[in-house]
């Protein structure tokens, strides 16, 4: 199992990633320059982390789509392998297409840090496999784009294609997200973005060991089928 | 700007005529303007500590686990097993109160800059805050950039904000306070310092362009505050983020590799300072051309480019021959980096544009002989405030929800959710969780560990209201509380940075306080063996006339042996007994919350610590906590004993009531928000209860059984019944309630 | 040549910062103010390039990286 | 009356979003792009004002509130 963390000029959750993966699941993890154009050989799931990737300059993720790194993840997503965007990741992948939609500032405009309660929605996917459906994951959000906005039509479909991974529960949306979506997938389910942060809640010392099931199911997904 | 030099021109400068003169005869001709410019950010009060160097000679900065005391960028003490911890509090209080998002933004980017300069990786940031009266629009603006601009610049870097403290007074009106705190983790071998090394070695240029920014800013920062000060406003510097993160992660990668020599980061006065230290510090002289200096702007001159503070620089010296590896780093993050100089043995700066030297100084002039004043010192008649005003009696209910409604003692939660408190997966107590904030240590090279046991804990605290009753009193009384919070985490005490910020120091009464502070500090350090290994001095928080509460911030920071034990601050379960560690009878109502809320003054004498006491309980609270025998802990502070009580039923995970019973026969209200040194309100499950008490008194403290957890209302039967909705009520909804009052 | 590119919200993305903006000028006695949208403004100094030229490359740049046009329209103002 | 206000970084004051951006749009190919800076653009909806009134109150929410006149200059677009 070989799981790449793509660094970005910003990224700083990049280490926790790599962290939760290697430390506490004992998976081989491994960090990647954004300036590459290929991930290593034996990269079987590719992780864009939380961070302020170019400072976030004009949007959160809209220099970072443009790094080198990005074409060999696209081609990594479209033969399938897992792809995880988490926080500034996700960003990353809405404005890169990889992910339909787009990201606007927090309802509240404030950058905004603290646990919230998700609700599993599907488990029809490498990352989501292993919890319950309706499960409540409490895990941290930290961030100031985070209000996922979808127009009607793509609201609708994501819905009748059961692509909404996890919602803040009812109540509990930090951002006035659409639908109160934390998560979403692409049509062929091995791209998932998420604004909350699995990787700060995956050892119950920290409060949460929620996010761990996460990381087991990607990380055991693509087994065997790499580059 | 005129170029003729002249004592006017110098004045204008900041400096005055005597040290003008100086100046003069030190270099026995009239100095360039680049001279001057250099020796009046140098010797301004922010550079040169000039009222406040002899006095800082008397806090205590040694103890065999101090690796770096005062004197470089930040303070560093060994944790044990290879690793050290630096860190530093910095002020930016002039800057944040101009521009409130860029100035606490630089203010959190600069003490940053100053703990990586060590080597050490940041992993925690604090704060420590003061604003005036929130009826003011403006208080109100100033609040929401300070704190947007702290989360901007930590949140983007990748370092929890973990802790910190706001209090409001209107004392603070003209001059907020804005005392920012980094920690970082180093492997306690590889210190890197400020001291220049080998003649010959090249001076390295690394990070931003430079542009013209805050030019002057160090002399702002030596100002009072006028009506002129609106046209000071274009010398504000900019932050940014995402530049300093890459210059993080360039020298952390270059100090991996045998090269650098010595490093020093661009705070106050740029370039002009951080050469002129090298250079001192290390006893050799220094050359630099301005013009290879990577700049933003066209047609900066070299007065412009000496003293400009563009944020996000640092320079180094390198070992001869290295440059190549330190370019290829450098550029890797895209940074600017440009060999600028060398090192002499001449024992001057020198600065030249292309082939004109422009600046030729002797380091000894410019460091050595600055001045350093005894400022006259005044006791004003502090007795006079020292009565207690008669408070009508009884009412204890709609007191305790008004105290908990207080902005400063109401939920902070409003402003610590706009900073990240949980990158880099180590944040155990958080925020708002404990007294203490709680962060585990990374593993040796700074990457966050699943096995590493040992933490660190930190706690900023300081009560302006107590230092102005009694200064010494009231610096000790804080010094003391900030230990008294590492304990009900468990943590022991292992050293202290502060941040000095008091008023116009030439005002004799200002002085005096000042001195008194420092002399309060040095008897808490010295009592609980805590050494001062960093710290900072803002003078001149004044304006027209009005001076802030004295104000001697401190960080305390501590160390956990086993993070898996520490106590939040919330009760646990219903039927769990709560205990108060250490006397009640101590506490008064000098100075406290409860009599600035009803008499709007500052009266009464802080309560007198009793040492020994005070010490016994702090040991009782670790030893106990570390036991896992305690379920919660929570130390008594502003408001009292049943604000503690309130809080530890209201601001948990869960919320619970409590029936209590508070000893001793005083005054009821002084008994109930009475303030002080040495409480702690505990709790416990019932079975564990006889441990506790043998532990305690073990550890030679006081300790009473006080009552249960459990129920929806705190009831102190005959005096108190409030339900805990209400309770939750006020305390949750206080400071939302005051920002948005008009 | 310095041109401007101006990036708007579509109309229909809820726009909070705008409506926070208008809240606050109405509070301070602009009555008149119905409603605030807030964009943004891309100074571009583009060095010496013939008008109609620098037209097209700015609407390029718009449409690949300067707006994100799911959720914002642009217009170049040279 | 829909009016804009432009709210633009003072010459001089550091705009690292806009050296990101600029820096993006050279590597995109834009080749020419000697800079960028990253302002605001705030749309105003009036209702009926006339021209000169609209003017002089929009300058005045530009100083009291649209721009933060430590860093930023503003001007009117009517
Ligand atoms: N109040 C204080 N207590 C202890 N040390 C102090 C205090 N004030 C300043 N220092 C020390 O004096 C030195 C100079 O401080 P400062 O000028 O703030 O540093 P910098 O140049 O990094 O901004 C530092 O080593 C600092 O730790
Ligand atoms: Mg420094």
């Amino acid at each position: 199992m070989r799981i790449a963390v793509v660094t970005f000029p910003g990224s700083n959750c990049d280490e926790d990633a790599v962290h939760v993966l290697r430390n506490v699941l004992g998976v081989a993890a491994f960090k990647v320059w954004h300036r590459d154009t290929q991930l290593p050989a034996g990269t079987e799931g590719v992780i864009l982390p939380g961070g302020f990737s170019y400072g976030d300059a004009l949007r959160s993720g809209a220099l970072a789509r443009f790094s080198p790194i990005m074409g060999a993840v696209r081609a990594h997503a479209e033969k399938g392998g897992p792809v995880l965007g988490i926080c500034n990741g996700m960003q990353i992948l809405v404005e890169s297409g990889l992910l339909p939609g787009a990201m606007l500032q927090n309802s509240s405009r404030k950058f905004v840090c603290r646990w919230v309660g998700i609700q599993v929605e599907t488990l029809h996917s490498p990352f989501t496999r292993f919890y319950q459906k309706g499960q409540i994951l409490n895990v941290p959000v930290a961030h100031h784009e985070g209000c996922y906005y979808a127009p009607p039509e793509l609201l609708a479909q994501l819905k009748a294609e059961d692509r909404i991974a996890f919602r803040y529960q009812a109540g509990d949306n930090p951002n006035g997200a659409a639908d109160d979506i934390a998560g979403l997938l692409n049509p062929g389910r091995n791209v998932l973005g998420m604004m909350p942060h699995p990787e700060r809640a995956s050892e119950g010392l920290l409060g949460s060991e929620d996010g761990k099931a996460l990381f087991v199911g990607m990380a055991s997904a693509w087994a065997g089928r790499a580059a | 700007m005129s170029g003729v030099v002249d004592v006017k021109l110098a004045r204008s400068h900041g400096l005055t005529e005597s040290e003008y003169q100086h100046i003069l005869d030190g270099l026995g001709r009239v100095p360039t303007l680049v001279e001057l410019g250099i020796l009046s950010v140098m010797w301004s009060e922010h550079c040169s500590y000039k009222s406040s160097r002899r006095h800082l000679k008397n806090l205590p900065t040694e103890a065999p686990w101090v690796l770096q005391g005062p004197g470089e960028n930040a303070g560093v003490i060994d944790v044990g097993d290879g690793q050290a911890v630096a860190f530093k509090m910095e002020s930016h209080n002039h800057p944040s109160f101009i521009e409130p998002y860029q100035g606490a933004a630089t203010g959190v980017g600069g003490i940053m800059r100053d703990v990586f300069t060590m080597g050490a990786r940041p992993i925690a940031n604090l704060n420590s805050l003061r604003f005036g009266r929130l009826e003011s629009p403006r208080m109100r603006f100033l609040l929401g950039g300070v704190v947007a601009g702290i989360g901007g610049y930590g949140n983007c870097m990748g370092v929890p904000t973990v802790g910190g403290e706001i209090a409001f007074d209107p004392s603070y009106d003209g001059n907020i306070l804005v005392n920012a705190f980094t920690l970082g983790v180093l492997p306690s071998d590889r210190i890197f310092r400020s001291a220049a090394g080998a003649v010959g070695s090249p001076v390295v240029y690394v990070g931003s362009k430079t542009g013209r920014d805050g030019i002057h800013g160090a002399t702002m920062a030596s100002e009072e505050f006028g009506k002129e000060s609106e046209e000071k406003r274009p010398r504000v510097q900019v932050g940014d983020p995402f530049t300093e993160k890459k210059l993080l992660e360039a020298c952390l990668e270059l100090m991996q590799e045998d090269v650098i020599v010595a490093i020093q980061d661009m705070g106050a006065a740029g370039l002009t300072s951080s050469s002129c230290e090298m250079a001192s510090r290390g006893g050799k002289g220094i050359e630099i051309d301005v013009e290879r200096v990577p700049r933003r702007e066209t047609g900066m001159n070299a007065y412009e480019v000496m003293l400009s503070e563009s944020q996000e620089r640092m320079l180094m010296v390198v070992k001869d021959g290295t440059f190549e590896r330190v370019r290829a780093i450098f550029e890797k993050w895209d940074l600017s980096v440009a060999v600028i100089g060398h090192i002499t043995d001449t024992q001057r700066v020198v600065i030249k544009e292309a082939e004109t030297v422009v600046a030729d100084l002797p380091v000894g002039l410019i460091v050595d002989d600055a001045p350093s004043y005894d400022r006259p010192q005044q006791r004003p008649n502090l007795e006079a405030r020292w009565t207690l005003p008669n408070l009508a009696p009884g009412g204890l209910g709609p007191r305790l929800l008004g105290l908990l409604a207080r902005p400063t003692i109401a939920s902070k939660r409003l402003v610590y959710e706009q900073y990240d408190s949980s990158v880099r997966a180590a944040t155990i107590q958080g925020p708002g969780r404990a007294d203490a904030a709680v962060v585990r240590l990374p593993d040796l090279n700074g990457a966050p560990s699943a096995t590493q046991k040992k933490g660190v804990a930190m706690s900023a605290d300081m009560n302006g209201r107590y230092c102005q009753l009694d200064p010494r009193r009231g610096a000790l009384l804080g010094v003391l509380e900030a230990a008294r919070n590492l304990a009900c985490v468990g943590a022991e005490p292992k050293g202290l940075t502060d941040c000095l910020n008091f008023g116009n120091p030439e005002k004799p009464e200002v002085m005096w306080s000042f001195v008194e502070c420092i002399h309060g500090l040095a008897e808490g350090c010295k009592a609980l063996g805590v050494p001062v290994v960093s710290g900072n001095v803002s003078l001149y928080n004044e304006t027209e006339g009005r001076a802030i509460l004295p104000t001697p911030s401190v960080v305390m920071v501590g160390l956990i042996e086993d993070v898996t034990r520490t106590a939040p601050l919330g009760f646990a379960d219903p039927g769990d007994r709560i205990l108060l560690l250490g006397r009640l009878d101590r506490l008064g109502l000098g100075g406290s919350e409860l009599v600035a809320m009803e008499t709007a003054e500052l009266l009464g004498r802080p309560a007198e610590p009793h040492l020994p006491e005070v010490l016994a309980t702090h040991r009782a609270g670790i030893q106990l906590v570390r036991a896992g025998l305690v379920k919660s802990a929570h130390d008594v502070a502003e408001g009292g004993v049943l604000v503690a009580l309130a809080e530890s039923c209201v601001a948990g995970a869960r919320r619970f009531g409590a029936e209590i019973d508070l000893p001793g026969q005083g005054e009821l209200l002084a008994r109930a928000f009475g303030e002080g040194a040495s409480v702690i309100v505990i709790s416990a499950a019932p079975e564990r209860v006889a441990e506790v008490l043998a532990m305690a008194k073990g550890a030679g403290a006081e300790i009473t059984e006080i009552g249960t957890v459990g129920g929806e209302r705190l009831i102190w039967p005959g005096h108190l019944s409030v339900s805990v909705a209400e309770l939750h009520d006020a305390w949750a909804n206080g400071l939302g309630r005051a920002l948005a009052a008009v | 040549m310095h041109a401007r590119v101006l990036v708007t919200l579509k109309k229909g993305v809820l726009d909070p910062a705008g409506e926070a903006v208008a809240g606050s000028l109405r509070q301070l006695g602009f009555e008149e103010v119905r409603g605030a949208r807030i964009g943004k403004v891309i100074e571009i100094d583009l060095g010496d390039v013939p008008q109609a030229e620098a037209e097209k490359r700015l609407r390029e740049m718009g449409q690949k990286l300067l707006a994100n046009t799911v959720i914002e329209d642009f217009e170049v103002v040279l």
